[in-house]
């Protein structure tokens, strides 16, 4: 979201390529949840995390889209879109902690962040209807901004998203739903979580759908520029539902697929890698400098900060 | 006299005048039908485009109301039949009421559920409880009632308008038909009022010269109207001598008035339409029992079954003016 | 509902022909929801009811598919799929008053009924994943039996319905999803209540449709057993959509609706002047003494019986 | 010995041994998974053709569980996280508890909704949380909770089997990994038990060898460790003895032991994880009060705030034996 200018943001004033700004992205995306994980496994972190290794692109390429007027409604999966979304991770690290300088004091932690116009919550489907109504504040307040909410393919199972789903396309309110379909919710396949068709689902309510399988960036920028445009233009909901593959275990470990096949998947399906593909080592090399030191950063400075009390 | 309806109809034509960040969403609350139980009605005459009427979708309404508040307007949910609660139950626990502690202050959550609650009308099973207790004790929630001895409109405008945090608003069916007391004339002749608390009023209701009170009678809502008519025969029929206390804030409250009548009387007699088992009264026992170690209380509920449809069994189901005075008797003999 | 043979039913020694059953079918269920209303508006009745004056052919049509082993799961507007599933007036008349001799015993009244393998439930939506339960539990009992549960077009609201979607399409269950379209929910013409198509949201979860706009109970009769043995024979759901037309009010009184408008539907839409048209007037009138007979015993008979006490 | 977790699976192992009428559905609860807590590790695979993983659909599922269980099946519903129950309010609340009773006793409804609750596994405010009291009082609805003093599997083998209406079944996450107590044996040496009811056992367990108690503590599931800990430094530290009173089933429940103890002692301390407002404790000391009329109680309970998820901030919101004994030491000071 390069409409919210953040200091820590130093990659900004050396960026060098619109590429290069995605690659850069996606890969402040990828250090930061390796690193979460990372603690967690050497028992520096406590609770849970749900890493986003394997979607990045998807959140780069929506974000890219939206404005600082547009409200987000995030996931469980919500360190990717925080991010994105021009999030500082020094904020988010200390949130994870448990830290009073986290995002939340350190009352949410990893699931219920809050920043700007940026929420996210743990209860899968129910921030479906707030989004929505969101959208509404949006459309009688004339911000001009939009709505955008995430889900995951398993989370096509509650209810309350097609209670949502029919106000919205009855009252014409301007907000995006995004589907990321990472093939599992949890340990369950796609297969057994959800029959019928994704896009038939949304446009069963009259909602206009874009819909796509892919991992590299640049081809979905534009399915998210078309999306988020519609949205903005008509104020009309859309959903845009991504075909991703998560890489890492639901949460923290304990991943029952076979490893092979994520290996496969992962060789050709890296948003990263694909990326990559498109700058110069040097880049790469000073992508990877980058976002290393904001990473570390942040841990390290969310370390050191105290705890909250009552 | 007004209604209780007529004022809470004004109450909502008043804020929706002086504020136009006041939404009411709700079904089949537009006119001419003007909701359910017509608590809505001109309402959508008179501002078109803040009153909406939506699908049947009560926990899609409540979130959307969420958002709006988080916003900064200023939502009114109509739930049809309190009865349907159930199905908001996760946007008021795991959003709306944990929204402002859980971002850390950071936001504001000014929603208010409004929805009939009660029996007597035959409704049956699933028209006719008292949920509410269900959503007493949440934490970040609010849970007030309206009733006939202080302005409905005035509860309702504040809860709308003063409130940063979700409210549930709950209306006993019985008392929407019930005229608005006015203090010192008709049937309140014989009844002195005290307000012992303010934006959302408290009253001790003393009868009239008589002798000092053995008997404190905690209700609120509609069942202050059964307390009152028990409390009244009590005194002229078997002199024994209570007062009430009348609650309009139900959770979280204010306990002290309470507690100092319950000193004075040292007999606790609790009045709710709602099953006994963990219902208001239960907490207003265990609060008066941390402090007061010396005293003698009962519950005056429906019992812990279904509401029947049939006039005869609801009628041994729910409380009555009837079993108040039994009980009393009970208590203080 | 033919195989569930039931005393009272005297019509069924006189059945003269399929057209005429059809038509005492559907004339017992006017009948007794006129009388309910009379009885009501004369202050006879307490409570609330929901007629289905308008919607007989549908009840009409399905409930000649229906076999003893099947189960149905009802909704407010329960009184006319209870009189075609061979339910006893006077028991349904009972309930109505609060009798002890009702069928649950006055408890339930007149949206809270069971007798056999029928039930109701007076929660707009929660009965669709039970009704959904009970498909699974025909499927692993092998009975050979299927599940039916009606909804309203206002009830297509209500999330959980899509939950047991997305769940009886992804295990194949026996169910039946009958959505009886009657253009309004409460006040709420469908317009304001529905988004997008109703067969769309039925294909979405990949449930086999029927749709039909229809009051004549002989157009609607194919359609009914079509999609009864689709779900009998394929232990798949399917849904059953009929655009209808109430002509009472919602429940007792108060409708907002154009009095001319549904005068004028009426005219040409009521499912028994047209099934009628296919009867002689003799037949009519036997039907309509019989019917008489049997409506003003079952309410006559209520009426003095005692009421339960706990 | 093995732990509640291994005793929850085995029970539900040997259910389905025993009688295939018994089915178990739930979020990703197949092998090699086996749920999020474990609970169901194995049975997928012993019993691939009755365990039934369901799409995130909690309403649902408990719905069509309901529907199975009134057609003669025993399903057994796990809710992966406690805090989703509001999610299933309306499925059990205006559906499963009421089928029963508002059917004139004509159907059966033997369903249960097994699910973990509670705090300090810093999973934060939507994930942490101790539901139950919103369903205790319920009509209808049994609440029903293990410990570790009584064995897991039998508790849960009776909930599936040998009953006729609906169970809220709630297993406490830390005390998943607790082991199942001996007694007589290691840390119990120093206490004595009473098993004081029979098919949901509750017990008064008491310090041997030390004088009559002055204190009662009321404590279920998880909170029995905190509790008994508590008592053990109560007494060898500060010469103040108790006697807990430790129940399984929590709604309804038989309160006569409880109030006999009480007699004894005079002073009450409710523990519970829960919110204070309006939780269990609250019924517990509402029936006491209705009977004891000199007494001194207090509630050991949550904070009324969302459970957070820094470690520093849910430890001051959730009760632990530290805050036990400063209660109780301020409860009969
Ligand atoms: C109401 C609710 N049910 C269950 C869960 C537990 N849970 C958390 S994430 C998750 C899987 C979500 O899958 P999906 O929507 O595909 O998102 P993904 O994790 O794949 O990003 C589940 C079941 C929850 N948080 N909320
Ligand atoms: C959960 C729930 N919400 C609201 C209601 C109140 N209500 C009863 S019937 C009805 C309208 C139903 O409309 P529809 O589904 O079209 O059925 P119809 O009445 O037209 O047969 C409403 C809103 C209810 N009973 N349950
Ligand atoms: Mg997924
Ligand atoms: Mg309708």
């Amino acid at each position: 979201m390069r409409h919210v200018a953040i200091a820590y943001l130093c990659y900004n004033s050396n960026s060098m390529t619109h590429n290069y700004d995605l690659y850069h992205q996606m890969l402040l995306i990828r250090r930061f949840e390796e690193r979460a994980l990372a603690e967690f496994s050497a028992g520096k972190l406590f609770g849970t995390t749900h890493a986003y290794i394997g979607q990045e692109a998807d959140a780069a390429a929506i974000f890219e889209m939206l404005n600082s007027r547009d409200i987000v409604w995030s996931n469980h999966r919500c360190h990717g879109h925080f991010l994105a979304y021009g999030g500082d991770p020094y904020r988010l690290a200390a949130e994870l902690m448990g830290k009073a300088t986290g995002l939340v004091g350190g009352r949410g932690g990893s699931q219920h962040i809050h920043w700007r116009n940026f929420y996210s919550n743990g209860i899968q489907g129910g921030i479906v209807p707030v989004a929505t109504g969101m959208a509404l504040a949006q459309k009688v307040q004339k911000t001009g901004g939009i709505a955008v909410v995430f889900c995951g393919d398993g989370t096509l199972g509650e209810g309350v998203l097609y209670e949502s789903l029919n106000i919205s396309a009855l009252w014409q309110l301007p907000v995006l739903y995004v589907v990321e379909d990472n093939r599992y919710a949890q340990t369950t396949p796609v297969e057994k979580g959800l029959s019928g068709s994704f896009r038939a689902r949304f446009e069963a309510f009259g909602i206009k759908t874009f819909e796509l399988e892919s991992s590299d960036v640049l081809t979905i920028t534009p399915y998210a520029e078309e999306a988020v445009q519609f949205v903005r233009d008509n104020s009309r909901p859309a959903a845009l539902i991504l075909h991703t593959y998560r890489f890492s275990a639901h949460s923290k470990g304990d991943d029952p697929r076979d490893r092979d096949t994520i290996a496969k998947i992962r060789a050709e399906f890296d948003p990263l890698t694909i990326q990559a593909a498109r700058l110069t080592t040097i880049e790469i090399d000073q992508a990877e400098s980058e976002v290393s030191m904001v990473v570390d950063a942040a841990f390290t400075r969310a370390h050191a900060d105290p705890f909250p009390v009552l | 006299m007004p209604t209780v309806l007529e004022r809470l109809n004004a109450g909502l034509q008043h804020v929706m005048e002086i504020d136009e960040r006041v939404y009411l969403l709700g079904e089949d609350i537009l006119d001419p039908y003007g909701g359910a139980f017509k608590v809505t009605r001109g309402l959508s005459t008179r501002f078109p485009e803040r009153v909406l009427t939506t699908p049947i979708s009560e926990a899609a309404i409540t979130g959307i109301a969420n958002g709006l508040a988080m916003r900064g307007l200023h939502p009114v949910v109509e739930i049809m039949f309190g009865d349907f609660v159930t199905l908001i139950a996760d946007q008021l626990i795991n959003h709306a009421s944990k929204f402002r502690w859980m971002y850390n202050d950071q936001v504001r959550v000014p929603l208010v559920v409004r929805t009939p609650m009660g029996g007597r009308r035959g409704y049956g099973p699933t028209h006719s409880q008292s949920l509410e207790k269900l959503f007493m004790g949440v934490p970040g929630l609010r849970v007030l009632a309206p009733n006939s001895l202080s302005d409905p409109a005035a509860l309702l405008e504040s809860a709308i308008l003063q409130e940063e945090g979700p409210i549930l608003f709950v209306e006993h069916k019985l008392l929407y038909t019930c005229p608005v007391l006015e203090i010192g004339k008709a049937d309140l002749i014989d009844l002195q009022f005290e307000k012992v608390s303010d934006q959302y009023p408290a009253f001790i209701v003393r009868i009239a010269g008589v002798p000092q009170a053995h008997l404190t009678i905690a209700a609120y809502g509609y069942n202050f109207e059964l307390a009152r008519a028990a409390a009244l025969k009590l005194a002229y029929e078997y002199e024994i001598f209570s007062e009430i206390v009348l609650f309009s804030q139900l959770s979280p409250f204010e306990i002290t008035p309470l507690l100092e009548s319950v000193n004075r009387t040292r007999h606790l007699l609790m009045v709710e339409e709602g099953t006994q088992t963990l219902g208001w009264g239960a907490e207003i026992a265990a609060r008066t029992a941390e402090v007061v170690s010396n005293f003698k209380c009962a519950r005056a509920a429906a019992l812990d079954l279904p509401i029947a449809n049939s006039k005869t069994l609801e009628d041994m189901i729910l409380p009555s003016a009837e079993k108040i005075i039994q009980m009393a008797l009970e208590l203080v003999k």
